[in-house]
């Protein structure tokens, strides 16, 4: 934004300060909305179709050449839908919900980097800003359920804020140590940080574990399965958003499907390199192949996503809970001194391998000490 | 734990995969991707799949198996049939249906018609597309349109199509809409009418041991599969009292008149005749045939007997229950309530 | 930076006395935790305000509002904690019904 | 650049105000939340960008949904009841205490020589770096101090919640 401002101002064009300054803010925001919306709407049609094929049946394929119009159509849809507000709703918390979960969602974008030297704003606190907000979700999701005053919204909200709490906790841990390796918060910073042969710091022992770690974590802050327990069809009608229809509903999926792809964006900035790529630094067409390096990244990040939901089964809450309290977060508090061990260590090689050995005895460690009783074969006895 | 932590999940990765995979290179529908597209593609219907009934016809449209005998009509779990039957220019009533309706937004389709109907005239189509704009008066089905070829219900369900063909052409029996329209006299149509002649319902009083009765009912069973065969509809019916004359071997009743009838015949016994001709005729007769000529002289069995074998249960107090003559409706069943209880039966 | 420095305090010092205020004429003792949490963000408001205007190139104003975030993070959790376990003993959180000192 | 200002500072005018004097206790809440996105944007306008990161981190991301599960704890689901205040609803009242001691603050303020507008812009970058290295080395002993707090905080809280049973 900054960068645009600059161009704007000593581009000698007839323009006010306050012009340059508003047009500055506008361009980056439209930009950015517009791009990632369609990135939203193709998501949905490659999710369902992607689903589709995984359980032996065709996605949509009626709407559009190949299904292509299927998003426009739900859309669409969603829009003619009449809006019905419960009658002992709270007015006004029950408006304002939709629009708070979709706010935070957008609100991260401002910090992703896009393409070489394209990012938003340049924020210099870029990751905690990223993280900070994607933590405020939690109130609108509560707010939602509180707000439609059924008791299934309100299940569905608490089980909602209790998993991004908890799951908040390893994700930052887990970025922790990134911002370690890199040494800044700024995001621009990070993915140059990622420079150099295998420079990504997926390549990295503390880094696939960091990985793994914050793409889990990603998953759960935003509700999708194998965590998606808030609106777990089966048990709560439809979780904290049970009571709304329409234009409202297709807010709430908006919010939900754009903060997957933004999590996915802060996870290809961390681990997997944000925009960079073997073209990326040609002189002129090199920020356009430094995007298609990004979103290409985003695309495998969103591609695990969808198979893992395609895969696994929905996780009960109590495990749910143990699984961030008990694993992900000591393992993320192992994983900084294995990344320190990495670090300090003068031979590259050696500090890979013993970060590498220690978060292996980690690992082996932890899946130990929960496993938990194995059940022994079950003896019946038959009374004659 | 075997294996390292995590493996379930990633062979559950491998098989999702695989499928992903898999469903773009083999979409024949052999193993993978089996979804039909619908309107494009039809999914073959197995033979006996069954929805709305429909009315079959032999040749032409008017030469339709149907004599509205209303047997389906009063046997149909939902009541969604309704028949009116036809009347010649000066008011007889013909064996062939003016009005024939079929609700099928009603309809269960559940083959009970076509399981009863005893000229084997309504059968069980398998044309499913039947949705219409409006909620009732499309949903009715008429006369017209429910009429379908003999060809076609062989094209729809051949095997069931040929067996009841065989059991039609072994029974001799011209279509009844031929015979319809010259009504002959009363004891030719009851020969005609009567289907094969039939094994009685319960076994001879006689048969003691458990094993006789069981090689009888096998016996009995044998002869399931060849012939229509007619249900005893309500079981309370049959009584094996033994008093004479024992209604249950009805056919031996139908087959040749029983002697206790007058030397006169019975003149009345003729559906084209309406109801006060009828009992103009029996008028100084027995109470039995008073009661038989009440009756609409189908000999449909709906009532579970002939006509003359529940105009005798009647007499003979074996049965009270005056409603069973279906075809008869109200008109026979107020006659057959005065005439018995005027003899004091009722 | 035209914004002078006697505005910012003039608006810590408001919200310091709409905290103030809220706490003590509330009658549910949750809510007057939340008037003392305005009450400790109009202090590290003013903690950052005179880091902003006098800091010379020292960080100390941040560091301070840094900490003193923590306490009141910490406090708030103490203070909701009790809150609860009186809440059980007198089923209720009125804080007009809190008197006796029993045990 | 001042424009900012003044939104802003209505914005957290607003969240407070309306979280001391509204009735239902979740609504009061969801004022307080707006008032932390006030001051969160009062941090970032003094280019105190990771006490900004910091205040939406902490507060609305922590203690919002502290107290929101306070408020769960202890009343009927609907949290209508319960919001009035001692004085039998004498908002006025409370307004009252209010202006008379913002005057006397405004009045303290404008005497003081600080007064001056004494803005000397800070822009330069890296704020964080030197902060962390600032945190780690003068100002060590605090840190553990205030870890050592929290953690007994933590387990404070935990231990004064927990549902003691007496019985056993």
């Amino acid at each position: 934004m900054d960068a645009i401002f600059q161009l704007l101002q000593n581009s000698g064009a007839p323009m006010p300060e306050w012009l340059a300054l508003a047009l500055a803010i506008l361009l980056p925001i439209v930009i950015v909305m517009g791009l990632f919306l369609t990135v939203f709407a193709f998501l949905t049609w490659v999710e369902r179709k992607a689903l589709g094929r995984i359980q032996n049946r065709r996605g949509p394929n009626r709407v559009g050449p190949v299904g292509l119009f299927q998003p426009v159509a739900d859309g669409l849809k969603l829009l003619i839908k009449e809006d019905i507000v419960p009658g002992a709703a709270d007015r006004v918390v029950h408006f304002l919900a939709p629009v708070l979960v979709v706010v935070p969602a957008f609100l991260v974008l401002t910090v992703v980097p896009v393409a070489k030297g394209f990012v938003p704003v340049d924020l210099n606190i870029g990751v905690l800003f990223a993280l900070a907000v994607s933590t405020a979700s939690v109130l609108a999701v509560f707010m939602a359920g509180w707000a439609s005053r059924n008791k299934f919204s309100l299940l569905g909200a608490m089980r909602g804020v209790a998993q991004v709490v908890s799951y908040e906790v390893p994700m930052v841990l887990a970025a922790v140590v990134v911002l370690m390796a890199a040494g800044t918060l700024s995001s621009i910073g990070i993915v140059e940080a990622q420079r150099g042969w295998c420079g990504w710091f997926v390549c990295k022992p503390w880094g696939l574990v960091a990985f793994v770690i914050f793409q889990t974590c990603a998953m759960a802050e935003v509700a999708r399965t194998p965590f998606d327990l808030p609106e777990a069809e089966s048990e709560i009608v439809a979780g904290y958003h049970t009571e709304y229809s329409g234009f409202k509903f297709a807010l709430f999926q908006m919010g939900e499907y754009v903060a997957a792809i933004t999590m996915g964006g802060v996870t290809v900035t961390l681990f997997l390199g944000g925009y960079l790529g073997p073209g990326c630094d040609l002189p002129r067409i090199g920020w356009l192949v430094s995007a298609g390096w990004f979103f290409a990244k985003l695309g495998l990040v969103v591609v695990i996503n969808i198979w893992a939901r395609g895969t696994w089964p929905r996780v009960r809450v109590d495990q749910l809970l143990a699984f961030a309290w008990k694993v992900l977060l000591p393992l993320s508090l192992i994983n900084i001194p294995a990344m320190a061990l990495w670090y300090f260590l003068p031979n590259r090689l050696i500090g890979w391998i013993a970060s590498a050995a220690l978060l292996a005895v980690a690992l082996v460690g932890l899946t130990r000490l929960n496993a938990g009783r194995a059940f022994e074969k079950r003896s019946y006895r038959f009374i004659s | 734990m075997n294996g390292f932590p995590g493996k379930g999940l990633l062979e559950g990765l491998a098989v999702t995969a695989k499928n992903f995979i898999g469903s773009y290179f083999d979409d024949n529908r052999k193993e993978r991707l089996f979804t039909y597209q619908y309107p494009e593609e039809r999914m073959p219907l197995p033979e006996n799949s069954r929805t709305f009934p429909f009315l079959v016809y032999d040749g032409t449209p008017d030469q339709l198996r149907c004599t509205a005998c209303k047997v389906c009509e009063t046997e149909c779990p939902p009541q969604c049939i309704y028949i009116v039957r036809d009347s010649d220019p000066n008011g007889k009533p013909l064996q062939r249906p003016k009005v024939f309706d079929i609700d099928i937004s009603v309809c269960m389709q559940c083959g009970i018609c076509a399981e009863v109907c005893p000229f084997d005239a309504i059968k069980m189509d398998c044309d499913f597309e039947r949705s219409q704009h409006g909620r009732f008066e499309e949903l009715v089905a008429h006369l017209p349109s429910l009429l379908k070829s003999n060809d076609y219900y062989h094209h729809i369900k051949p095997t069931e199509a040929d067996r009841v063909d065989a059991t039609r052409k072994r029974v001799k029996k011209p279509s009844p809409a031929a015979a319809a329209p010259a009504p002959t006299p009363g004891p030719a149509v009851a020969a005609v009418l009567s289907p094969t002649p039939l094994k009685p319902m319960s076994p001879p009083a006689d048969i003691l041991t458990e094993d006789e009765k069981r090689a009888w009912l096998k016996g009995y069973q044998s002869i399931l599969g060849t012939g229509p065969i007619v249900w005893p509809l309500t079981t309370k019916k049959i009584a094996t009292t033994p008093q004479p004359p024992t209604p249950a071997p009805a056919a031996a009743a139908v087959a040749t008149p029983p002697a206790s009838s007058l030397a006169g015949g019975e003149p009345w016994h003729d559906s084209g005749l309406d109801l006060a001709k009828r009992m103009e005729l029996a008028k100084d007769r027995s109470l039995a045939d008073r009661l038989m000529a009440a009756m609409a002289q189908l000999d449909c069995q709906a009532c579970g007997y002939d006509c003359r074998g529940y105009a005798n249960a009647l007499a003979a107090g074996v049965t009270r229950d005056v409603t069973l003559c279906a075809p008869g409706e109200d008109e026979t069943k107020n006659t057959l309530e005065t005439l018995l209880k005027e003899a004091g039966k009722l | 930076m035209s914004v002078p420095l006697g505005y910012y305090l003039t608006l810590g010092a408001v919200l310091f006395a709409i905290g103030l205020c809220g706490a003590l004429t509330r009658k549910n003792a949750i809510a007057v935790l939340m008037s003392i949490e305005i009450m400790f963000n109009a202090a590290i408001l003013n903690f950052v305000v005179f880091w902003h205007y006098l800091h010379n190139g020292a960080l100390t104003g941040q560091v301070f509002a840094l900490f003193a975030v923590a306490v009141a993070a910490a406090e708030s959790a103490i203070g909701l904690a009790l809150v609860i376990a009186v809440y059980r003993h007198y089923r209720s959180v009125n804080v007009d019904d809190m008197r006796t000192l029993k045990g | 650049m001042n424009i900012a200002f003044y939104i802003l500072a209505a914005v957290t005018l607003l969240g407070a105000a309306l979280a001391v004097s509204l009735r239902n206790l979740v609504h009061c809440l969801l004022a307080l939340v707006l008032f932390f996105v006030g001051v969160a944007g009062h941090f970032f306008l003094l280019r105190a960008d990771f006490l900004g990161a910091v205040q939406i981190l902490i507060y609305i991301g922590a203690v919002a949904v502290l107290i929101l599960f306070a408020i769960m704890l202890t009343r009927n689901v609907s949290g209508t009841e319960g919001g009035g205040n001692s004085l039998g609803g004498a908002w006025w009242f409370g307004a009252g205490i209010t202006a008379a001691l913002a005057a006397l603050a405004t009045a303290a303020v404008r005497r003081s020589s600080l007064a001056a507008t004494l803005s000397s812009p800070v822009t330069e970058q890296g704020i964080v770096k030197t902060m962390g290295r600032l945190l780690v080395t003068d100002w060590v002993v605090p840190l553990e101090i205030m870890a050592v707090l929290l953690t007994a905080a933590l387990i404070g809280a935990v231990v004064v919640a927990l549902e003691e049973d007496r019985k056993s």
